[in-house]
């Protein structure tokens, strides 16, 4: 989880016959956060955990809407301005469901998993992202 | 290793936590029998930075999110894990 | 617009530092329609009018949602199963409209953009998929 | 060339409309002062089998979308646009 996303591969993972559509979600680290200029952002995680509810949450969304393939990637440690710290690629018949099952994934994402973001702001000083509560 | 009449568990801290208590681990032994906030209580004494977080902190026992004030096994992993911002 | 899409060319275009998301739609042909298997897609256009609707819908996307880019690449003549026929992607500082102006662009293709695909059945012949009469 | 009487417009046409005329495109010539609906017509005695399409098409001139039955200007470019389907 440490290197750049391979989102090339992400794709090729997605792509099957028997679908039509293929929904794409990247986030990009930001050099702006609430009116504050950031020069890097840095992501932790407790790694088991994490890759435990990114996997079920890969599941939850096949079970959830009839799309075929979810694939779910995020990257920690420091990830360069403009470079992508999470991937999410939804293959579906049609592009209804695969755009549905991609929103719902990332806003799923941040708040079930154990990542947390912190911001290096450019007039120096640094702070986690407020986030959310996790809920058993 | 502890004896019979005390358990041992590990604390894992994340983010904010971390940074209050200054390290991301350790070892806490407490009697047999003590529960989920025995052992919240015990790192809070050790860090005492970290009490105004504990209203925020979701806890995880063996990397399952818990609730209740569960009575708490031998060698069992507790993790605080603050409001998360991944994505 | 007769090669295969080059989608990491269109993703590094849409990396952008005052950007936290990009939401990307690949349509890829797909080997069945209402029951029918199919066996090769063919898209045909009016080629200068479909390359000026195409710059138009992404000016209009960048007009209508609150988001910094949108790039859309449609792909003509033969595009065998599982390869990309179109792809849209959008950046913007957040991913609510990134997502609303991806979905909206790719509605609106399949609306306005003079673009006919033809498709060739497994059991033998062919048909043009019914599409939307273009409105003035 | 046309003459002075006369115009000379260019039909294109695609998918179901290319397919039925065995062929993407013609050139028409008009008396002048034909409309739009003069040169739909003229394709349509030569090519018979678009008639049926007729209701499903959008015209373009000039590669914009017309509603309506406008005068012809000499050398336009008509192009008759089955239901679009791409994606």
């Amino acid at each position: 989880m440490h290197d750049a996303i391979d989102v090339a591969t992400l794709l090729e993972r997605s792509r099957r016959p028997e679908c039509g559509a293929i929904a794409v979600f990247l986030g990009t680290s930001r050099d702006h956060h609430e009116g504050r200029k950031v020069k890097r952002l840095s992501y932790e995680a407790y790694e088991p955990m994490a890759a435990a509810a990114l996997d079920a949450l890969e599941r939850e969304t096949r079970g959830r809407y009839p799309v075929v393939s979810c694939h779910i990637v995020h990257r920690l440690g420091e990830v360069p301005i403009t470079e992508v710290s999470v991937a999410i690629a939804v293959a579906a018949e049609h592009r209804g469901p695969a755009f549905e099952a991609c929103r719902w994934a990332m806003d799923e994402l941040k708040r079930t998993v154990p990542i947390w973001k912190k911001e290096f702001y450019a007039e120096g000083g640094e702070g986690w992202v407020e986030g959310t509560r996790l809920g058993p | 290793m502890s004896d019979s009449s005390t358990l041992t568990v590990t604390l894992l801290l994340f983010a904010q936590a971390r940074e209050r208590a200054g390290r991301s681990k350790l070892d806490v032994e407490l009697p047999r029998g003590s529960r989920l906030s025995d052992a919240l209580a015990a790192v809070e004494r050790l860090h005492p930075a970290l009490a105004e977080l504990r209203p925020h902190l979701a806890v995880a026992v063996d990397r399952r999110l818990v609730a209740g004030d569960q009575v708490l096994e031998d060698r069992v992993e507790i993790a605080l894990l603050p409001p998360v911002s991944g994505g």
